[in-house]
């Protein structure tokens, strides 16, 4: 069993995904980061390749993928740094990155590469279903790598189901409609859609991403699912506070 | 040939497609179960056709060049594009897609723009129609365009600078299709060339074949044949191009030749020559030919045209060249900028500098003395004189 | 109504005439002799209209303006002299002129130009036909209609300043005349309007004579009728209302409504309001309505549209005025700018400033809601953003 | 027997018109130039009213008619400033204007001032010769005003047969087809020109106008009619010398 699923099967309520761009604040610091949010307790970590053109991704994501680019970081140099604590790393980790950089990195090649890194996921966001589906599903389920999908408030019920049957891990449930908004309170607007999903009693398990920010938050997300997904306010964290910070980021979240 | 036609997917052969985030989902698909069942709606048509005859100031006229023909003997048509309200081709999908837009319910209108022709032609049907629209505009064009500039605050519309990246075409349209993920419900997203996800590239594609249907006639009329011997366009995403060639993809006694922009010169890094640069792969969620490194991420692109300053091409061009049905060339700034000298000197005319590499052709190959050669002239340089008056 | 008949002389009833220096009589007097001859020749006209067809790109639609109907409770339509090559009606003379000159032998062009829009249009047929250029234009004008120099200069016109008087128009005519008188052999003076001595007006008009000719045409086929209740049109010289009325002036059901440029109001000394601040005198060798002082000396005219700013009007327009034929509007500067940017924001057509008179009528007096009302759009506002955007 | 056909009886050679702009470079000269003038012993003076836009002439009197305007010279001045000399004046004198002047002065006023003021002719350059005839010619024949016509090289000889026929006092035959060219020797073309006209054997005598600037083209104009205009060099020689330096301009023509 994929270790996602492992783990959503163990922790049925609270499970932290914390998702990082790899290669920022410094080109070094990929390897850091797994480790204390490992040691801080995470139960997830999603590591975030940078890319030039991210559009599914907010400024702050955005602007931490143009420093990485900068410092030197590319999706080889990403792999060998996870390669080379995969020894140390018990938590699940999530690669996340957009569907060119993959393609032009050898579809195969890459996946083969997941494995040798003890990667358990990937999420990529331009790439739709069907063409998964099509091209690569055989390839990703072969190797024992699960590919989670998104929906979105606009997503219909319909189309629900197809992502639930062809995620494996989790669905990355996007909280709302808007990339690039500030952080700000769930509105009811979102807990009726938070519900509608509830009621659809799918079969794999979900995360709540995008404008989680802190504990109030990611209590919150967790009154509907099991856990969820914290990104661009931990970037922020990271850039203000650095490594050091992070497990004290982690702590206010859990509130330990 | 049928590898030319789209598929239901949107895909020209291994071409197009749509890879797009879950966010854009339900509009996209939305668009592609809508756009040919809207298209085809007698009522649209009529609403059309009379704005492109009323409003755009179409059939735009067949002109044969009579100096520039014999200049290169050879016998030279222009497509005169140019002549179309705001100046340039764009206008004909903007009309297009704004009435699919009132049909889609939409309220609001946003769009990406490089030399600026995109985003006047989509503020003015915004301002045609009493839409609020939003153009995006990377910050370096909003420098180089400045008239275009000017005219979209005139027409009502707001224009929102792109400071990412090369802050030019390609991170306008990152930014428009933000804006998109964060409004799905009450916007459309008018993009102005055959690029993007399935079933853009076919709709503008659509939008702009009155192109090629009124060159068809209009040669028949003057030529007795319904088909040049070569027809020639600029390609930045290639809308005007798949424009002028669309009734003559399967006519294969018809060459088709594509001009991309060079730059300072395909062996120098500042360069746009996207067929001869770069590799397929996926941009603005179509899977076609673009300029990127060996990690996948997209190159910054020049062309001192901002208009072809774009690091890829339509997924039916990457189709059509990978196919081998069309020739390319790729001209670089000077060689465009002369050409567009040479033009207003012989004819009267000043292309827009994009168009201007189109007719930098006629120095790179030869046509036989009676062959007939149309080229597209996408559009009026007036937004370009600083550039021509600068370099002179 | 035969007084605005031209006659022999070249007089519409008491306008008129041919009051020139003995230096240019050779070269008038061939001209009256010739014009009619040429231009009713069937291969001049082949090849004018095909030229107004091809090059041009004639017929210009007749647009019915929707949104500005609805915000007037009238039917307004637009004859979209905007959409010809080079952006305004000038180049429907300079078509017609420079055929003329090649049939009368002439190797040399020169011209004058106010908003520069005339001075593009000569340079522009002049390039087409390869001949030599001159553009005569006020220093003022030089600096306020940038953009035109510009594509004068690339058209591989030359353009020289007029430095004397106001350093507007009427100076650029008096040094266009003074070149002319200085090569009376081989050069024609292509003037822009439909003034100057006979037979400049006739000429000048009858080459336009194809806006009203298409309206006619238009009209019937959109509402079943052959001429509108009103025509509107701003005169600078006058050569676009001209135009628009010529199949109409016999026409009594049709009201015919002149716009000129008040600039900063009539009671100030900051206008170009030619009809009211005007009287009965010579100007360019016609006698005409003109703004000058007690003694006979001609007034510096002022307006913000360099093509309006001139202190005279055609023989015709005078006529038409002092036989009560056409209604008269003066409007300002502030009027004109405001009409602009409203047509901008209501039907995505930026006028230029010259047109933006027109449209500011629309607001002096109102129109039944069931009444036809043709404006004609003599040009388009890309020259004029500047002045338009400073003024926003 | 108007004054400016008795000269042409008298003197059959070698006959001095200048020229100068009147309220230039003061607007107070007129009268002084005037009579210097005619102390220098000039043959005809032109008086020139300045208009503000001035087809027929080039940039030197151009130049001196906005002068003169600046200075505030009128139609009314100029007149009243040769009728306060009238007494003195012997040597015939022509008023050299616009037509739109004359126009709004009104035609009737005007010949009735030329008379009172003692002018003997007028030239008007836009004035046609038709209109002359069917509107004025009357007015100006019965009260003894001679009208001058001109003539260029492009003249048919049609018209220049009526011109002979319709002009009193002398016709003005402009030398060349240019007003604004500089100053230069006459060519072999102005001299067949010359001889063309000699040979027409007009009725009415002729002065050679424009370009005649020293002795050498004054004596050159001379060997084909009776005599020429000065202007030009007239006023850029006043520029520099002012009304003092005009028996020094006239004396170096004759030289005497
Ligand atoms: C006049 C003109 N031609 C060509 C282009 C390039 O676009 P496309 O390749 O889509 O025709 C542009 C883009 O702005 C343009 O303005
Ligand atoms: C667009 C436009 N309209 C009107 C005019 C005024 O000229 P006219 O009165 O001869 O039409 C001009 C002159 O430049 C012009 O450019």
């Amino acid at each position: 069993m994929n270790p996602i699923s492992q783990l959503f099967k163990n922790k049925k309520e609270r499970i932290l995904n914390i998702y990082f761009t790899a290669g920022y604040p410094n080109l070094d610091d990929t390897t850091d980061i797994i480790l204390s949010l490992q040691k801080a307790g995470v139960d997830l970590i999603e590591v975030g390749i940078p890319y030039s053109d991210p559009l599914a991704d907010g400024t702050t994501i955005q602007d931490s993928s143009q420093t990485a680019l900068h410092n030197g970081i590319s999706l080889q140099l990403a792999l060998d740094q996870i390669e080379s604590i995969k020894d140390q790393v018990t938590v699940p980790l999530i690669v996340m990155g957009y569907y060119n950089q993959f393609l032009q990195f050898g579809m195969e090649q890459f996946v083969q590469r997941l494995v040798a890194c003890g990667i358990s996921g990937v999420i990529i966001p331009d790439l739709p279903m069907d063409y998964y589906e099509s091209h690569y599903k055989e390839l990703f389920q072969s190797n024992n790598i699960a590919v989670n999908f998104l929906i979105t408030p606009e997503t219909s019920p319909l189309r629900i189901q197809k992502v639930d049957q062809l995620s494996e891990g989790f669905i990355y449930m996007v909280s709302r409609s808007s990339i690039t908004g500030a952080a700000s309170d769930i509105s009811d607007e979102q807990k009726q859609y938070f519900e509608r999903i509830s009621n659809m009693h799918l079969n794999t398990p979900r995360l709540i991403g995008f404008g989680i920010h802190d504990k109030t938050s990611f209590d919150m997300a967790c009154q509907y699912v099991q856990g969820a997904i914290i990104g661009s306010a931990f970037i922020r964290y990271l850039k203000e506070y650095g490594v050091e910070g992070i497990g004290e980021f982690v702590d206010r979240i859990f509130d330990n | 040939m049928t590898n030319y036609k789209i598929n239901k997917q949107g895909f020209y052969g291994k071409f197009g497609g749509a890879f797009i985030p879950e966010m854009l989902h339900a509009n996209i698909s939305n668009l592609q179960n809508q756009y040919l069942k809207i298209m085809e709606d007698p009522d649209f048509q009529r609403q059309f056709k009379k704005l492109l005859r009323d409003y755009v100031g179409r059939p735009t006229p067949l002109y044969f060049a009579e100096r520039l023909s014999a200049h290169y003997n050879t016998q030279i048509y222009l497509k005169r594009e140019d002549l179309c309200h705001t100046g340039a081709h764009k206008i004909n999908n903007t009309i297009g897609q704004i009435i699919l837009a009132q049909k889609l319910g939409k309220s609001r209108i946003i769009a990406e723009t490089g030399a600026g022709q995109h985003g006047v032609a989509t503020a003015t049907v915004c301002a045609l129609m009493g839409i609020e629209c939003i153009i995006y505009m990377g910050e370096k064009d909003i420098e180089r365009q400045a008239p275009n500039v000017s005219r979209m605050k005139m027409l009502g519309a707001e224009v929102r600078p792109a400071k990412s990246g090369s802050k030019t075409l390609k991170d306008a349209t990152n930014e428009a299709i933000r804006d998109w993920i964060d409004n799905p419900v009450d916007t459309h997203y008018i993009i102005g060339s055959v690029v993007g996800p399935h079933p853009y590239p076919d709709m503008v594609a659509r939008f702009q074949s009155v192109i090629s249907e009124e060159i068809r006639y209009q040669l028949i009329d003057k030529t007795g044949k319904a088909y040049p011997d070569h027809i020639i366009a600029c390609v930045g995403g290639g809308s005007n191009a798949a424009g002028a060639i669309y009734h003559y993809i399967e006519e294969k006694n018809c060459n088709i030749i594509l001009c991309e922009a060079a730059g300072k010169g395909i062996d120098t890094d500042h360069s746009a020559a996207t067929s001869i640069l770069g590799s397929q792969g996926i941009i603005h969620g179509s899977l076609t030919i673009l300029m990127q490194d060996q990690e996948g991420q997209i190159t910054e692109p020049y062309s001192i045209s901002a208009g072809l300053d774009y690091p890829g091409i339509g997924p039916l061009h990457a189709a059509l060249i990978d196919g081998q049905r069309a020739e390319v060339h790729s001209v670089t700034d000077d060689e465009a900028l002369k050409a567009g000298y040479q033009l207003s000197k012989l004819e009267g005319i000043i292309p827009a500098l994009e168009t201007a590499h189109a007719f930098a052709v006629l120095d790179k190959r030869s046509f036989d003395k009676d062959e007939t050669v149309v080229i597209n002239l996408s559009g009026r340089g007036d937004k370009d004189l600083k550039t021509y008056i600068a370099h002179l």
